[in-house]
């Protein structure tokens, strides 16, 4: 399971908390074009924030710019304010934004999460994320689930093509190999772009279509689009077309309908964002380009601890009407029912070459890249996706 | 009882439209029931505003209104037309795109919703019967004639058993056939019991039609008078308060050389019918051929043709010895030929103001450095044409569609009449004009002729081709039947040819 | 195979449903000479508030039924502008079209703290007909509701008496007001009308379809409705086809790549980006093929003024 | 050239003069409206709950304070407005400002890229804005095919094209979410940015009130059959407004290249949505180049403030949205105004 770093992390909050009396500081959260609503890593980021507000006693103000171009002057204006101890970018789209202010305003701070300009400054840090390390996590599960539901394919509905899915692509795809040579049961891979973080009703369409041609378990990563894959499966399944469950990313998003979403993977967003504020008004503060995987807990597979946290936000924004405690039983069962303990085993034993750094995913800097590290996992090449070690 | 042997009571009428022009200022206006009622007056002096008013399509700023003796206040024609009152308007109210039928139709649903599309045919048919005015049924109205627009207009009012019928200028667009047919119609209606309130220009109409008249002026009343009682020039002295000439003394035309030539040409329109069919003539300096002929009957595409708005299918124009076939419009405009279209709906741009209409094909005069536009040029241009054509207007900068229909008129005709053209091509260029605008026109006409100016007139008004023309060419169905010098010609004869008679 | 076809058309059933209804609607309203470019605000509204009802009712149909007033309300606000107040029907439109996002989902923050998405809440029923495996057709209602509407318009337009009035403002209001038409009002109902099924439209994207209202749930589908519209050249039987086409070429985009990655094993990304242009493209060809002279409304857009 | 540009003036001045009091009733509608609009959202976001007058009082003072932002944020806006409002004075309804933008976006990138030379980037840019504007137009003029399913169906197509293009050929090795870039050091600024939009403005006013082709594009918009009459061919307008527009749009896509981003990135954040909002700038500018300049300007003031409005109170960036559309509706009807001034005025009488 996934995050050990938040619950260490929110137990030194607390203390963090009483210590802090004096005046608030204040830190600005400027999320991506979008902002807050994309059941993704604004989401989370807005999560971790709170949490800062919380447990380190800050005062966070929120901002969402309308688009790029507004980028640059927006943290001009908000550097040359004085105000706030440090602003957290969330997303890529504030890298070169970034890259072009930051050495104007060397006594700010700022954080920039899932993304990196690539330069190292004393008054930047960058926490991107391994995905591919989820992804590869998922993809053992998912290929395990597959096979109970008596089935050989599992898919994907993605969003648009951008780095940090060009990463869950690899992971994902390394996984499902990996299950394959671990088991000698093929798995067939499906993955099918949206082109858009945004429409439900694509995602529905998508996920309806990846099910007809044989898929039984749909992995999203597409933000709200997602949203209407969880639907289509659901309704495959009451429909009685077929079997078939969904996992869920990011966030934890098994209370959406815990029978048919029994497992998401984690992105800690949430803790990068934490994490940087915390550096930020409790230091140590030091400049720099972070990458958080398994290791750090900075991804993984939400454990029912995360499942029942996320549960009870939704029960409390009413909307589920489960109760955490049912919806974390449900999901026990469920896991039990599908994941079965070979596939843990698997599960375990590439987690600990990953954490142990036995291998490391390459992380693809252009589409080309990207490519060819598909095309060769596809053909069956595992080692294509890693940078260090073999397997 | 008194207030009821008057079909139409208005008292007191004032009207302000909203860009604060004051159209009316306190008219009566009384109409007597199975009267034929003319109203008179120049352009400008309010008459289709009143007519609009009692027709319930616009409020009256004051004024009481009495229809056969019960107060009316209108909200919308709707409520007019069920008081019994039919209105046909000077432009055309007619949904272009539909069939006569179904013209018919919607305007029966107003008085039956009931009705069905069978009965506005057979009641149509009837009325046809009774007044002699024949109409198809299944064509679209926009593909028809003028004068046949006219009679659907018409039928249309009477399918709803108007009790009251207005007819704003219906006879500016007809030839003295129609307007024959038309009279004699109308005659029938008021024998039938129908009150008529009957607008025009023509004093002769008056003089023939209506029992009694009132003279508008300036959106004043001037007065009412039995037409018996009257004489034309009173008549005329009522409305512009001036002794207007009715024979315009011609000299001899002293015709130069040729500088217009049609060589048998043809022309194909839009539905691929052929409507001009070889037609040739050639016009000299000096000299005004006249066109009589029935709307429809090509006249309109022959000019269109000579000016270069449609192309020729065969057959060669030639302009002061030069090949022109292949020129458009403009590039003829600048070599000094002008064209004034029969329709106002094709000459003007309503929502643009006087100086920008009289741009339109004055264009080429007033650009400047890279085909920049000099609108202090264009001011002064139609200044000149607001001088010269005593236009009624707020400003320079209304736009067009402001000013009265008569007023639209003198802009489309003034404005090419400022660029002193060598060949001037005119059709209708009096159409809904007050006879003193009339009267001028036509001065301007002969003016330009002696000034070896060559003058190409259609128009359907054989008093004005007759006493304009120096040679006068009758067409019909896209030829010239005959060609000759107007004192070879009666009107009676003339109507014989326009009907394709030949003698 | 059969089984992909079959499942290809359920997915074109469901998503011509809301183009057609708004097609159809708009194109009642365009007759009478009202142009409501504001359809892609009364899909969210009338989605969100479907949603929000049966969410507190547990009744779709009742949820749909609020989303068609909603419609219905919009389009009052449509008409009033355009018609009594002669406003600029295509700015109201954008200003509307702004207004129902923000507003969406404000109160979805205002009810749930979501900024994302409403609870699932129950959706109408379909129709499923099982020809054995996995071949399976799903026919939702509305669907079905949506043809009956489109031939209805049509014949209300073509065939009775109304209809010619209707056309009649469109084409030409001052005629059409001198035949004893009350051309305000006409238009006033005509954009109410059409903005209610509309508003049918959007419901049944929420409570028919997904069983959830996001902030982004009509992703530009609304301007989609008035390209069939003129697809259409104002002919709700057109509409139809047009919806089809554009439904069947949209589910293309997403079937061909996968069946393509299921046979040749090729992963589709950046190209995946070229299939997503199926649908418009298609259209586009389609529309050169087919399309004759257009035969708008002549006063469409056009406020009517009398003096 | 000063000869024409002078007498122009001239002739600007003169039609001020003449028609003072049209204006100054347009200002005074404009102002009113603006008004209606702000007192609706009030009342609105005091039911849901938040504070009215603050919200505005940042919209207005963050939204117009920084004028460099103000001005950079306003260009693109500007054009995409022209490129709706000038095809609409030729009776052409163009929505396709959206992907107009795009395509111009992108060649002037490429262009700018590999010429290290914006200026001519920008003349690249709007050759292809132009271009695709001249693809709708062209169908419309020769095939009869209405120009909003064109419209609507090539900026879709135009959309995803794009992404590939940019994925595939123009891939940017440093950041991989990024288009190539244009050097900062050949990158224009914010005041340069704005100026050149405002060129643009006032050559597209110039061409259309003060020579013969943009007289005939308003003729025939205005009235066909008197532009056949004078001899000019509405085919034509309607292609030169389309290639004008369009062309104008191309360019301000790429002046948010040169002067604000220098790339494109492959989500289009950078891009989507500016063709959209220019129908909005280009009415409430009443389809005057000069309006549209300040229309413009006002759109960027209330979406610059409106982020500051989520920093600030913490309401939800949708409260702008909301705001907005409402202002916008307000100021679509003037009319309505006019009847108030009208009905003000009478009572004043009695
Ligand atoms: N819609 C309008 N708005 C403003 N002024 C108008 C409008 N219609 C007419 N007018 C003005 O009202 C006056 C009367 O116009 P009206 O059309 O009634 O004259 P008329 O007697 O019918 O002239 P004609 O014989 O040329 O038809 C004219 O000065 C005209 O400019
Ligand atoms: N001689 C004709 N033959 C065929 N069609 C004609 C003829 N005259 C007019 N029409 C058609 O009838 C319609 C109305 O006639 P006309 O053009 O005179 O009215 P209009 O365009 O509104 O001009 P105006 O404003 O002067 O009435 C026009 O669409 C025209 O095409
Ligand atoms: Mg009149
Ligand atoms: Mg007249």
């Amino acid at each position: 399971g996934g995050g050990y770093w938040w619950y260490a992390s929110s137990q030194q909050g607390g203390k963090g908390a009483t210590t802090t009396t004096k005046k608030p500081v204040k830190v600005a959260v400027l999320f991506d074009v979008g902002g807050r609503g994309d059941l993704s890593f604004n989401d989370m980021a807005y999560l971790g924030a709170q949490r800062a507000a919380k447990d380190l006693g800050v005062e966070v103000k929120y901002l969402t710019p309308k688009s790029t171009s507004d980028m640059i002057p927006l943290l001009k204006q908000l550097a040359s304010s004085k105000q706030y101890k440090i602003l957290v970018l969330i997303g890529f789209l504030w890298t070169d934004a970034l890259n072009k202010t930051a050495d104007q305003f060397p006594d700010q701070k700022f954080a920039l999460i899932d993304s990196t300009t690539g330069v190292t400054r004393p008054n930047e840090v960058d926490i991107l994320f391994r995905e591919q390390e989820v992804g590869a996590l998922i993809g053992v599960i998912a290929s395990g689930m597959a096979y109970e539901l008596n089935g050989s394919t599992i898919g994907a509905v993605a969003g648009m093509s951008i780095p940090p899915l060009w990463k869950f692509h690899i992971g994902y795809l390394f996984g499902a190999k990996y299950f394959e040579m671990k088991t000698n049961k093929t798995v067939n891979f499906l993955w099918q772009y949206t082109g858009t973080f945004g429409d439900p009703q694509k995602g529905y369409q998508t996920a309806t279509q990846l099910l007809q041609q044989g898929a039984k378990v749909l992995y999203g990563l597409a933000g709200l689009t997602h949203i209407g894959m969880f639907d289509a499966v659901i309704d495959w399944n009451e429909k009685g077309y077929g079997k078939a469950l969904a996992i869920g990313e990011d966030a934890s998003q098994e209370w959406y309908n815990p029978k048919y979403i029994p497992v998401s993977g984690a992105k800690r967003v949430d803790v990068a964002v934490y994490t940087a504020i915390k550096m930020a008004v409790q230091g140590p503060w030091k400049g720099g380009i972070h990458t958080l995987g398994l290791k750090e807990g900075g991804v993984g597979i939400w454990d029912l601890d995360g499942v029942r946290y996320f549960a009870q936000i939704a029960y409390n924004e009413s909307k589920t009407k489960l109760t955490p405690d049912q919806i974390v039983n449900i999901v026990k069962q469920q896991r039990e029912k599908y994941i079965k303990p070979y596939v843990w085993n698997i599960v375990h034993e590439l987690e600990q070459k990953i954490k142990s750094g036995q291998i490391v995913f390459k992380t693809p800097l252009t589409e080309d890249e990207y490519n060819s590290i598909i095309q060769q996992l596809q053909q069956g090449n595992l080692n294509a996706a890693l940078a260090k070690g073999h397997v | 009882m008194a207030s009821n042997e008057y079909a139409v009571e208005m008292r007191g009428i004032v009207k302000v439209y909203p860009d604060g022009v004051v159209a009316l200022k306190g008219v009566d206006f009384l109409v007597k029931r199975g009267e034929i009622h003319g109203l008179l007056g120049e352009n400008g002096a309010g008459k289709t505003t009143l007519m609009r008013i009692l027709y319930g399509e616009i409020k009256p700023t004051r004024g009481e209104i009495r229809v056969f003796g019960r107060r009316v206040s209108f909200r919308g024609p709707w409520d007019a037309i069920r008081q019994g009152i039919g209105m046909v308007y000077q432009h055309f109210t007619l949904v272009p795109a539909f069939t006569v039928k179904e013209n018919l139709y919607l305007s029966l649903l107003s008085v039956n919703p009931k009705a069905r599309l069978g009965d506005a045919v057979s009641k149509a048919d009837k009325i046809a019967e009774e007044t002699g005015l024949r109409i198809p049924y299944d064509e679209i109205v926009e593909e028809l004639p003028i004068g046949v627009q006219q009679r659907v207009e018409i039928i249309k009012a009477l399918l709803r058993d108007a009790k009251i019928l207005i007819l704003d200028e219906p006879t500016s667009v007809l030839t003295p056939i129609e307007v024959r047919d038309l009279f004699k119609a109308l005659r029938k209606l008021r024998d039938m019991g129908i009150t008529i309130i009957f607008i025009t220009h023509k004093l002769k109409e008056v003089k023939e039609i209506t029992d009694r008249v009132t003279v508008l002026r300036k959106g004043k009343l001037v007065g009412t008078v039995e037409t018996g009682k009257v004489d034309v020039k009173t008549l005329a002295r009522m409305m512009v308060q001036r002794e207007v000439v009715f024979k315009i003394e011609k000299k001899p035309a002293k015709p130069g050389e040729v500088v217009l030539e049609a060589k048998d040409i043809h022309v194909i329109d839009e539905e691929g019918v052929e409507r001009v069919k070889g037609i040739s003539f050639q016009l000299r300096k000096g000299e005004i051929l006249g066109v009589a002929g029935v709307q429809g009957n090509g006249q309109r595409e022959l000019a269109e043709a000579l000016a270069g708005i449609r192309r020729v299918s065969k057959g060669r124009i030639i302009l002061g010895g030069k090949d022109i076939t292949g020129y458009n419009a403009y590039q003829r405009y600048m070599k000094g030929l002008a064209y004034v279209p029969d329709s106002r709906g094709t000459g003007l741009v309503p929502d643009m103001n006087l100086v920008e209409n009289t741009a339109l094909t004055n264009l080429y005069r007033i650009l400047g450095w890279a085909r920049r536009i000099k609108w202090d040029r264009a001011v002064e241009i139609t200044s000149r044409v607001i001088r010269e054509l005593e236009v009624v207007a707020p400003s320079l900068y209304a736009p067009i569609k402001h000013l009265s229909g008569g007023n639209q008129q003198k802009i489309m005709v003034g404005r090419e009449i400022v660029r002193e053209p060598d060949v001037f091509i005119v059709a209708e260029p009096t159409q809904g004009l007050d006879v003193a605008a009339t009267e001028f026109i036509r001065k301007t006409l002969l003016r330009l002729r002696d000034n070896g100016k060559a003058i190409l007139l259609i128009s359907t008004d054989l008093d004005e081709v007759l006493q304009l023309s120096d040679r006068l060419a009758v067409i019909y169905e896209g030829q010239f039947l005959a060609m000759g010098r107007p004192e070879e010609f009666t009107i009676e004869k003339l109507g014989l040819i326009m009907g394709g008679v030949r003698e | 195979m059969i089984g992909d076809i079959l499942n290809l058309l359920s997915n074109t059933f469901f998503s011509m449903t809301p183009l057609l209804l708004a097609a159809t609607g708009e194109i009642i309203a365009e007759k009478s000479g009202v142009v409501n470019i504001g359809l892609e605000g009364i899909f969210l509204l009338s989605a969100f508030t479907s949603a929000t009802t049966t969410w507190i009712t547990g009744d779709p149909l009742l949820g749909m039924t609020i989303g068609l007033i909603i419609g219905l309300a919009s389009g009052l606000l449509h008409g009033v502008i355009s018609v009594y107040l002669r406003g600029d029907q295509i700015i109201a439109g954008v200003g509307f079209n702004s207004f129902a996002y923000g507003f969406s989902v404000l109160m979805m923050i205002y009810l749930w703290g979501s900024y994302s998405n409403s609870p699932t809440v129950p959706k109408l029923g379909n129709i499923i007909l099982r020809f054995g495996g996995e071949a399976n057709l799903t026919i939702p209602p509305t669907m079905i509701l949506s043809l009956i509407i489109a031939i209805a318009a049509w014949w209300f337009l073509e065939k009775t008496p109304w209809g010619l009035k209707l056309k009649a403002c469109g084409e030409d209001p001052r005629a059409a007001e001198s035949m004893g038409v009350n051309v305000f009002r006409t238009r006033l109902y005509a954009t109410i009308i059409g903005a209610g099924l509309a508003g049918i439209g959007g419901a049944f994207m929420s409570v028919g379809w997904l069983g959830s209202f996001s902030r982004t749930i009509s992703a530009g589908r609304g301007f989609i409705a008035l390209a069939d519209v003129a697809f259409a050249n104002w002919n709700p039987l057109l509409a139809i086809l047009g919806a089809f086409i554009f439904g069947f070429a949209d589910g293309s985009s997403t079937y061909l790549p996968i069946m393509l990655q299921k046979m040749t094993g090729h992963q589709f990304t950046a190209e995946s980006y070229l299939f997503l242009t199926i649908p418009y493209l298609t259209t586009l060809v389609v529309v050169v093929l087919i399309m004759k002279r257009v035969k708008m409304p002549r006063a469409l857009g056009k406020p009517y003024i009398k003096e | 050239m000063s000869e024409a540009l002078g007498s122009w003036f001239k002739g600007f001045l003169e039609q001020v003069r003449i028609r003072k009091r049209q204006y100054l009733l347009g200002a005074l509608e404009i102002v009113l409206s603006a008004l209606t609009g702000f007192l609706v959202a009030a009342l609105i976001l005091y039911f849901i709950g938040y504070d009215p007058w603050y919200i505005f009082e940042i919209m207005l003072t963050y939204g117009f304070s920084d004028l460099g932002y103000l001005g950079t944020r306003a260009a693109p806006l500007i054009m995409t407005g022209l490129a709706f409002s000038i095809p609409l004075l030729a009776g052409v309804f163009n929505i396709g400002g959206e992907s107009q933008l795009y395509m111009g976006a992108l060649l002037g990138l490429y262009v700018a890229y590999v010429t290290h030379n914006v200026w001519l980037g920008l003349i690249a840019g709007f050759i292809a804005g132009a271009l695709w504007g001249g693809l709708i137009a062209a169908l419309r003029v020769y095939r009869g095919i209405n120009e909003v399913i064109t419209a609507i169906m090539l900026n879709w197509t135009a959309y995803y094209t794009i992404i590939y293009i940019i994925l595939v050929y123009l891939p940017n090795p440093k950041q991989s979410h990024l288009s190539v870039q244009i050097p900062v050091s050949e990158m224009i600024s914010y005041g340069e940015t704005f100026a050149l939009a405002v060129v643009g403005a006032l050559i597209a006013y110039f061409i259309l009130y003060y020579t013969d082709i943009g007289y005939k594009i308003r003729v025939s918009g205005a009235n066909p059959r008197s532009a056949v009459y004078a001899g000019f061919s509405p085919k034509t307008a309607i292609m030169a407004s389309m290639l004008l527009g369009g062309g104008l749009a191309g360019y301000g896509g790429t002046l948010i290249i040169a002067g604000v981003t220098g790339s494109i990135d492959t989500t289009m954040s950078t891009l989507y949505g500016l063709g959209f909002t220019g129908i909005g700038v280009g009415l409430l500018g009443r389809n005057h180049p000069i309006g549209i300049i300040f229309s413009g300007l006002f759109f960027a003031g209330l979406i610059i403030g409106g982020q500051w409005v989520e920093l600030l109170t913490g309401a939800p960036p949708y409260v702008t949205d909301t705001i907005t559309g409402i202002i916008v509706i307000a100021l679509s009807m003037p009319y309505a105004y006019r009847l108030l001034v009208n009905y003000m005025g009478r009572l004043g009488k009695k």
